[in-house]
């Protein structure tokens, strides 16, 4: 009798979840739902350092400035700044107004709970967050060594307590609508940074009253606030319902009316009344998820591309049920670094030649992205000025036989007498079959390579502490100006900084110089086309592929022209409901 | 026909082994007469529990199985019984006890609950009914305050109380019939006594019929009614207790009766089964010429010096250890003992289970480090030795176990086992010189040199025994500690293994401490000895002045309690 | 009773020093410098000084591992180094999920292989017994990730009994995610369970009080629920208490494929971005609980088996 | 003393050479194995896996497993890919059966280390008993407290990836259960009458336990090292899903199956089926042995 009870228990509670889950109903609401590859860290702008973190507060927190949706090239306009800055002759001082009337979100820290009006010193306290060694930011470097004071404020704060109160020479604010911005030298990179999370602007009584949680509980100006985070699992966002409007864009690049992008042109934004952020770090599950309608968008995994898209077009299947296709390519490099420090591969300009050449980008781009990227010649990437889409390396016609002379100029003829190279990349399996494929090309003429795989934090640990000799590494544009890029092979930026080759060259150093003091222009696309032949010869780093994202929607979001530089692109989009409806059946 | 309970009719059960159908019963029959007991008397091995289990159709079917047979219980056959009908006679009308009281009782229900399912079963008491008939049960069955007990845990009462429970247990429905399979071997002799006391009064109480399964033809003799002898699956012999015991016909009775060590008698030596029947069963006349000289006291002779002084012996184990450790209680195991031996003679040490006797024996060999005292070793006291000068000394003392099972190392050949002591005390130069002496050993204890090579597995109990009589022979000791040696061993082995040892003691001059719980073996064997009660020695006479006027009364308890081995009204 | 609990805390102690030290040295000293990573892609020597400052990591070896002892004794952990979250928040949101799957896995377990475990050993060496262990055994032969991958493929994609991944916090939602990591789970354990359970009632069914109960015509039914099952309580005890503390970390591989946010799937986060603190402070509460529930353990003997006298 | 005399005489004439071998206890298991089908049938398989990864290792067999072609890259199962290939057109099969050396070696080096660890702590503590016990035991609890994955991880740290630290990491986390086996056995063992003849005779620790004791829970360590092989080759798969495993290239059963997370969505089923294939009949064969071995040599199960 014991027994029967409890099979019959067990049988009862199986029975009704399976019930229960059978019937879960299919949510038509008007909402955009996006995938994200990782978790989300946390909602504090000095915390933005990860890319997912960055696409969740976008739809909170705002900046001086941002990049038009639709126009590209892309083009900074005012944001929550009113009009574009003026600048001093010499390019020291920025002059910038700030819109009037903006208020913070609804709170409980502000006085009676109301969201109070946005002022010019709310960017002040932001910024020294930014420096605070105590947030322990990753984003200082956009202000490092730029701004006159601020880092003097710095060391002073890493000392004892950071004091807020005190004055810092290169930020003034006259005025509650007017903030001065005085720099040592002319940096024309600041622009782009005040458009970045890492400066969107905070209110220092949320601060103050959330301390160390304020990370979970996000105040911005911007369109939504946060309604529910599900650590490691979902966060959603609702209409701010005091925000202060905004337009959407009446005029955007050739090409987007007949797309239909501007259909909404002049309208009230944001459309969507909620936006859902899903962290899902594995492929399969994010796959599958879009496939079943319950998120909107979804870059397509390598493993997925041949099921969905047959030359570069959806597949009938998939079109029927109103899948579209989106093309974009990325201001981004995928690249092959050697550590110039290796007593073996940094002598040897040849042997570093010969690498490249034997190394193969259109099998590895077919291969890994599914045609997906464009074989990258040199260190500037597509979509940014100084990029040439005629340039042609001399080093990457992967020819074997030229492959084998390099390797024979280079004193190690087929490979005899050189020591097996360590190929280091992070744990993940794509990331190990690439690692494969750089060793079978290796191979092919005579060098040894072995593949040593960390976890991600390790591996950025020994790249950083100049302990790897070869490595498989890409890098996101920060901002659209090349700059970004031939700052990789800067000689003062060697490890622990961005030039993980800890690349030298006297010449090169000094271009970038001469460079960074001048306006963003034709002289200045001249001396960054002169670094990349340098570089094109030297071979710091093979780069390998440019990637372009490929990305299926779902026929109901509107409005979907995405773009790796642009975050806030959530409150441009719109769900057609009754589109929805009927699609979302057919799933 | 009319007065018989149970008849059992060419009863046979087959074991399926490993290595083929072994015919543990051969076509047996025998009847139960209501109202009496039947002893079932034989050694292990010769099937006796394997046809009682028949009867209760308790025999385990993947390997055993009855194969031919029946038995009649008020006109139907038990083994035609279905399962559902068989469970109602089972503990109901026929019931049974077991060897083992320690085990045979459900460690995690209370007495109380275990004789209350039989009655709640049977008799359909509700829970209350069935716990106060329990009480009553456990009054009947000699168990003090009843009361209490009825709540307490079997691990919480000792094996005598335990094997009262089991009684309670099974004639709580007033069965017809009571089979007990050995129900007292694992108890002492003391308590033993009390037992088939109080399963005497029962059957006349209850008119039930008994068959009492033992190989102790003594408990028999005190018991039974009639008396079945069986060896290796057959009934040698059946009939009255009286003519079994003064006119045995089969030889194997005979030489059963006869190996036995008696109180009575001063034997010599011990006469064997072998003596009376060859193997394949026929009469033998036996040559009593050897077993007749009276075994006199031997007197002191002045070529046996004093070999081994114990004085103010000691061995405390702690009971209670407090918080931090320090011993609040002490188990006194071995309590201020004070012996002398002397070379070439045999002490025996005898007392009932828990008196300190292994633990004094232990001690003697340091195998067990004494609490205080000294033993005085031909002249050294060996408590004082340090480990290397130890290890020269054990090559004169020696011991034998009690289990001949666990005394040898399973994996380890005979011959290997008896040449480790010679390699340890490197004796013997090569090899094949330690091979002879280990096939030496072997003829002296009178097994085949040949079988050097096999494994303990290989050997009953008692050739098991003389292995390890020949590995302690083979450092050539001077004093050896036989604990409990025989004990285990049947009757008729047990006859064969005293008289080897008594002839090694002569051919060697041996010295033997002799311990063990049964009386007439020691008596047989010792020349002095020591009654041990309670971790110290209450009695020390010559073995016999120890029997004709024990002082202790203690040791006249003990005595007392020991089956006379002839059935008492022809006392 | 209290006298026996009470000396079995204070033999934890060392046991939880022991933990605390194999667990600081194992990370700290081998575990490299995290302040790198957490500088950035832009770090400066400067930068990684001031954050090893504030991470207390230029502080000698012996202030650090201080530092961890007062955390646990006040058992604040501090803050992630990675995610900059409070870890107690951390572990308390990663505890409702992991439960929600391992609970009724485990009790739906053992509610199948405690009844099986009994009937195997009554029909020893039988037709039923020999089928139904080769079916459990080929059951573990295949490995745990081919289940995890092929389960949600096949129910949740093509047959869509299931949604995909993802979690609901309310009580009543949740159940839709966690029906089939549930099952799964209950796949994995059912088979190593069996065969243990197995093995327990064999051992008790050879004991001589069966041999006693049959005796006294018990039906098989009552021997083996009532006297066999009582008996071999304490081994089943040992192991279900042994697996609880498991119960909470959750199983990694099954969280972190269906996106559910249990501490299987905290543990694997921050082993990936070395986030010692999470790991000391997961890796040290799972050791309290183990001790917890190994105490509990002890104290259940008794009430189970009265030979056992806790003096 | 008749017979005693009548049988002195009739054996002196057999020398001591004809000695009769006995049966020990493990021919005597042996034998029973040779009559249980089940048992007879994994040890074939058992073997026919050894023949193929000694023959993979010489490259007699498979050959072409590491053989690159991108032009065939994830193809169906066909004539002359039975199995299939994989991402850079290697024949799935041959890895599969390359894969059964690796997974041969992490199995036996990490159960066999984790025999060693075991036995020597266990017998440590089990014969001397008192504070040697308790450090022992303390330890042991500590280790098994730590949640596996921590210790393994902790181990990569340190030694890096890849086979040699693979097969050292299950070795050195794995061997707490075989240690308190050997523990409570060498405790059982040491107060038997055998141990303690042994000591009379004037054995020394080290002859009793050597030659007694430890002969005496060999047949244990058998019984774990299979228990330990299969939990190593298992734990071989969800340590390379959680990218812990062996260097890239080599071909290993657990790479193929946590690249199945990827290629399965693609409908690329043919990688995963043959791994778990592979794995699921050498892991099966080993568990059923290991069951039959368990019976043979438990002296107590017998005839039950």
């Amino acid at each position: 009798m014991l027994k029967q009870r409890t099979l019959f228990a067990v049988l009862a509670f199986l029975s009704i979840t399976f019930i229960a889950s059978c019937t879960h109903k299919v949510q038509i609401d008007n909402s955009v739902n996006v995938e994200l590859k990782g978790n989300v860290k946390g909602l504090d702008p000095v915390g933005a350092s990860d890319l997912y973190s960055s696409f969740a507060m976008s739809v909170v927190y705002e900046s001086l400035y941002q990049y038009n949706y639709l126009k590209r090239p892309l083009q900074l306009e005012p944001l929550l700044a009113d009009g574009m800055p003026s600048v001093s002759k010499d390019g020291l001082t920025y002059t910038i107004k700030i819109k009037q009337g903006v208020k913070f979100a609804d709170d409980a820290a502000f006085p009676n709970g109301k969201g109070r009006e946005l002022v010019a010193q709310d960017f002040v306290y932001s910024w020294r967050r930014l420096a605070d060694p105590a947030t322990q930011s990753e984003g200082f470097w956009v202000f490092d060594g730029r701004i006159k004071g601020l880092n003097e404020w710095r060391e002073e704060a890493a000392k004892g307590q950071a004091k807020y109160d005190a004055p810092i020479e290169g930020l003034e604010t006259p005025d509650n609508y007017t903030l001065i911005i005085k720099l040592k030298k002319p940096y024309y990179q600041l622009m782009y940074q005040l458009a970045s999370t890492y400066t969107s602007v905070v209110a220092h009584e949320v601060v103050e009253k959330y301390g160390k949680e304020f990370l979970n509980h996000s105040v911005g100006t911007g369109p939504y606030i946060l309604k529910e985070w599900i650590r490691n699992s979902r966060l959603s966002f609702e209409r701010n319902p005091n925000w202060r409007g905004e337009k959407y864009p009446s005029e955007g690049s050739p090409g987007d009316k007949e797309a239909g992008l501007l259909e909404d042109a002049g309208k009230a934004i944001p459309f969507a009344d909620k936006v859902v952020f899903y962290e899902l770090p594995e492929d399969q599950p994010r796959w599958l998820k879009f496939m079943k309608g319950d998120t909107d968008f979804v870059e397509i995994p390598k493993d997925n591309y041949d099921g969905a898209v047959k030359d570069k077009k959806v597949i009938p299947e998939l079109a029927a049920k109103g899948v579209g296709l989106r093309a974009d390519p990325d201001p981004d490099l995928v690249y092959i670094g050697i550590n110039m420090m290796d007593p073996v591969l940094g002598k040897n300009t040849a042997l570093r030649q010969a690498m490249a050449m034997a190394y193969d980008s259109d099998t590895y781009i077919q291969k890994f992205y599914n045609g997906r990227a464009i074989n990258a010649q040199s260190i500037i990437p597509p979509g940014v000025d100084g990029y040439d889409p005629e340039y042609k390396n001399p080093y990457k016609a992967n020819n074997v036989e030229k492959a084998k002379e390099l390797l024979k100029k280079a004193g190690f003829p087929d490979g005899k007498g050189l020591p097996a190279f360590e190929y280091n990349c992070s744990s993940s399996a794509t990331d190990r079959q690439i690692g494969e494929f750089f060793q079978q090309k290796m191979a092919a003429i005579g060098i040894k390579i072995t593949i040593q795989q960390n976890s991600w934090s390790q591996f950025i640990e020994r790249q950083k502490s100049k302990k790897v000799q070869i490595f498989g590494v890409a890098w996101g544009a920060d901002y659209p100006d090349a700059e970004n890029f031939l700052q990789l092979l800067y000689g003062p930026n060697e490890s622990p900084g961005s030039n993980a080759s800890n690349y030298h060259n006297k010449e090169y150093d000094k271009l970038y110089d001469d460079a960074s003091k001048l306006p963003p222009g034709p002289a200045r696309t001249a001396i960054y086309k002169k670094m990349r032949d340098i570089s094109a010869t030297e071979l710091p780093i093979i780069p390998d592929a440019n990637r372009v994202r490929f990305q299926l929607f779902h026929g109901w979001i509107k409005n979907f022209k995405p773009h790796l530089t642009i975050l806030n692109s959530y409150k441009y989009m719109r769900v057609d409901m009754d589109k929805k409806k009927e699609l979302k059946g057919k799933m | 026909m009319s007065d018989s309970l149970i008849q059992i009719k060419n009863l046979s059960v087959e074991f399926q082994t490993d290595d083929g159908a072994v015919r543990a019963v051969k076509n047996i029959s025998f009847d139960i007469p209501r109202g009496k007991t039947v002893g079932l008397v034989g050694e292990s091995g010769s099937g006796k529990s394997v046809s009682s289990l028949a009867i209760m159709r308790l025999i385990p079917n993947p390997p055993g199985k009855v194969t031919s047979g029946e038995i009649i219980y008020e006109g139907k056959d038990l083994l035609k019984l279905p399962e559902a009908q068989m469970r109602k006679v089972r503990g109901d009308r026929i019931s049974m006890i077991f060897q083992e009281p320690m085990t045979s009782l459900n460690p995690v229900f209370t007495v109380g609950d275990q004789i209350a399912e039989t009655l709640m079963l049977h008799q359909k008491l509700s829970k209350a009914q069935a716990m106060a008939k329990a009480e009553d049960l456990l009054t009947q069955v000699g168990i003090p305050n009843p009361k209490e007990r009825i709540k307490s845990y079997p691990h919480e009462m000792s094996g005598g109380q335990r094997q009262r429970v089991m009684i309670a247990m099974a004639i709580a429905c007033e069965p017809d019939l009571l089979i007990a399979d050995e129900p007292t071997t694992a108890l002492d002799v003391t308590i033993q006594k009390q037992i088939l006391d109080l399963l005497a009064d029962l059957q006349k109480k209850y008119g039930m019929s008994i068959l009492f399964i033992t190989h102790d033809l003594g408990v028999i003799a005190d018991i039974a009614d009639e008396v079945v002898v069986m060896y290796r699956g057959d009934i040698v012999e059946r009939g009255h207790t009286e003519n079994i015991f003064t006119k045995p016909q089969h030889p194997y009775t005979k030489g059963l009766l006869a190996c036995r060590p008696s109180l009575e008698q001063n034997a010599r030596r011990l006469p064997v089964v072998s003596d009376f029947m060859t193997p394949d069963g026929k009469e033998r006349a036996p040559n009593t010429a050897s077993t007749k000289n009276k075994k006199e006291t031997r007197v002191i002779s002045e070529q046996q010096p004093v070999l081994l002084e114990i004085k103010g012996v000691k061995k405390y184990f702690p009971l209670q250890t407090s918080f931090f450790g320090n011993v609040k209680s002490w188990v006194k195991a071995v309590d201020d003992v004070n012996l002398t031996v002397r070379r070439g003679r045999t002490l025996g040490l005898v007392g009932e289970s828990g008196c300190g006797k292994t633990t004094l024996g232990r001690t003697l060999l340091r195998l067990v480090e004494p609490t205080d005292g000294q033993i005085v070793y031909n002249g050294t006291d060996i408590t004082k030795l340090d480990r290397e000068k130890m290890r020269a000394m054990r090559r004169k003392m020696q011991i034998i176990f009690q289990d001949p099972y666990a005394s040898l190392n399973p994996r380890m050949t005979i011959g290997a086992a008896l040449m480790e002591p010679m390699v340890i005390h490197n004796l013997g130069h090569s090899r094949s010189e330690r091979l002879d002496m280990a096939a030496d050993l072997m003829k002296r204890v009178g097994l085949e040199p040949a079988m050097l090579g096999r494994y303990p597995h290989e050997f009953s109990g008692g050739q098991r025994q003389r292995i390890c009589i020949a590995r302690a022979l083979a450092v050539k000791p001077e004093f050896i500690i036989c604990d409990e040696s025989v004990s285990a061993l049947d009757v008729s082995i047990q006859a064969q293994i005293l008289n080897l040892l008594l002839d090694l003691q002569e051919e060697f001059h041996l010295t033997y401490v002799f311990i063990s719980h049964d009386l007439a073996v020691v008596k047989f064997i010792a020349d002095e000895v020591a009654v041990m009660y309670g971790g110290r020695v209450v009695e020390m006479n010559d073995a016999v002045g120890i029997y004709e006027n024990p002082q202790h009364d203690y040791t006249k308890k003990l005595l007392g309690a020991i089956p006379k081995g002839m059935p008492k009204h022809l006392l | 009773m209290l006298k026996y609990a009470l000396r079995r805390l204070v033999y934890m102690i060392p046991i939880l020093f022991g933990i605390t030290l194999v667990t600081f040295l194992l990370f700290n000293v081998a575990g490299g410098n995290p302040a790198i990573v957490a500088a950035g892609r832009y770090a400066t020597p400067e930068q990684i000084a001031m954050i090893k400052a504030q991470l207390g990591l230029d502080k000698p070896l012996f202030m650090q591992y201080l530092d961890f002892l007062r955390q646990i004794f006040t058992l604040d952990f501090g803050y992630s180094w990675f995610t900059k979250q409070k870890i107690s928040t951390l572990f308390m949101d990663g505890v409702g999920p992991s439960l929600s799957i391992t609970v009724p896995a485990f009790l739906i377990s053992l509610a199948i292989t405690i009844p099986l475990g009994l009937l195997l050993a009554f029909f020893r060496k039988s037709t039923l017994d020999r089928t139904i262990l080769v079916i459990a055994l080929a059951g573990i032969s295949i490995s745990s990730v081919v289940y995890v991958i092929a389960g949600q493929y096949v129910f949740s994609y093509k047959l869509g009994l299931f949604p995909i991944s993802g979690w609901e916090t309310g009580w009543d939602t949740r159940w839709e995610f966690a029906v089939l990591p549930i099952i799964i789970l209950v796949v994995l354990t059912v088979g190593t369970d069996l065969l243990f359970y197995r093995t327990v009632f064999l051992e008790e069914i050879h004991q001589d009080y069966v041999r006693t109960a049959r005796s006294k015509g018990l039906s098989n039914r009552t021997i083996l629920w009532k006297h066999v099952l009582s008996n071999s309580l304490v081994p089943i005890i040992t192991l279900v208490i042994l697996e609880i503390p498991t119960l909470l970390t959750g199983t990694l591989l099954i969280e972190s494929f269906f996106g559910i946010p249990g501490l299987g799937g905290l543990i694997y986060q921050s082993i990936e971005n070395s986030d010692f603190p999470v790991i000391k402070a997961v890796t040290v509460m799972t050791a309290i609980l183990y001790m917890v529930f190994q105490l509990l353990s002890d104290l259940l003997y008794a009430w189970v088996d009265p030979k056992i006298r806790l003096g | 003393m008749a017979i005693n005399e009548a049988m002195t005489q009739t054996l002196t004439m057999i020398e001591p050479q004809t000695i009769k071998k006995g049966k020990s206890l493990w021919t005597d298991a042996f034998q029973r194995l040779r009559k249980d089908k089940v048992a007879m049938v994994s040890f074939v398989v058992i073997v026919f896996y050894l023949a193929l990864a000694f023959l993979c290792a010489l490259n007699i067999a498979f050959p072409n497993y590491a053989l690159v072609d991108n032009t065939i890259a994830y193809q169906a199962p066909s004539a002359d890919h039975w199995m299939g290939t994989d991402i850079f057109g290697r024949d799935v099969l041959a890895r599969a059966a390359h894969g059964t050396v690796t997974s041969l070696i992490i199995g036996f080096f990490g159960a066999a280390l984790s025999i060693l660890v075991g036995t020597l702590l266990g017998s440590l503590a089990g014969y001397f008993g008192g504070k040697v016990d308790d450090c022992v035991v303390w330890f042991y609890t500590t280790v098994d407290t730590i949640p596996y994955i921590l210790l393994v991880v902790a181990f990569s740290f340190v030694a890096g990836h890849g086979l040699k630290t693979l097969c050292l990491a299950i070795g050195l986390t794995s061997w707490v259960s075989h240690c308190r086996v050997i523990r409570s056995e060498f405790m059982k063992q040491r107060g038997r009458e055998y141990v303690q003849g042994a000591q009379a005779l004037g054995a020394g620790h080290l002859r009793r336990v050597f030659f007694h004791i430890l002969p005496n829970t060999f047949h244990l360590a058998l019984i774990n090292f299979s228990l330990l092989f299969v939990s190593a080759v298992k734990s071989e798969v969800i340590l390379s899903y959680l990218g812990l495993g062996v260097e890239a290239g080599t071909p290993s059963w657990g790479m193929m199956i946590s690249d199945a997370k990827l290629e399965l969505a693609r409908g690329v089923w043919w990688g995963l089926t043959a791994a778990t294939a592979f794995m699921f009949f050498m892991v099966l064969a080993v568990t059923l042995f290991n069951d039959a071995l368990r019976d043979a040599l438990d002296p107590k199960l017998r005839g039950k």
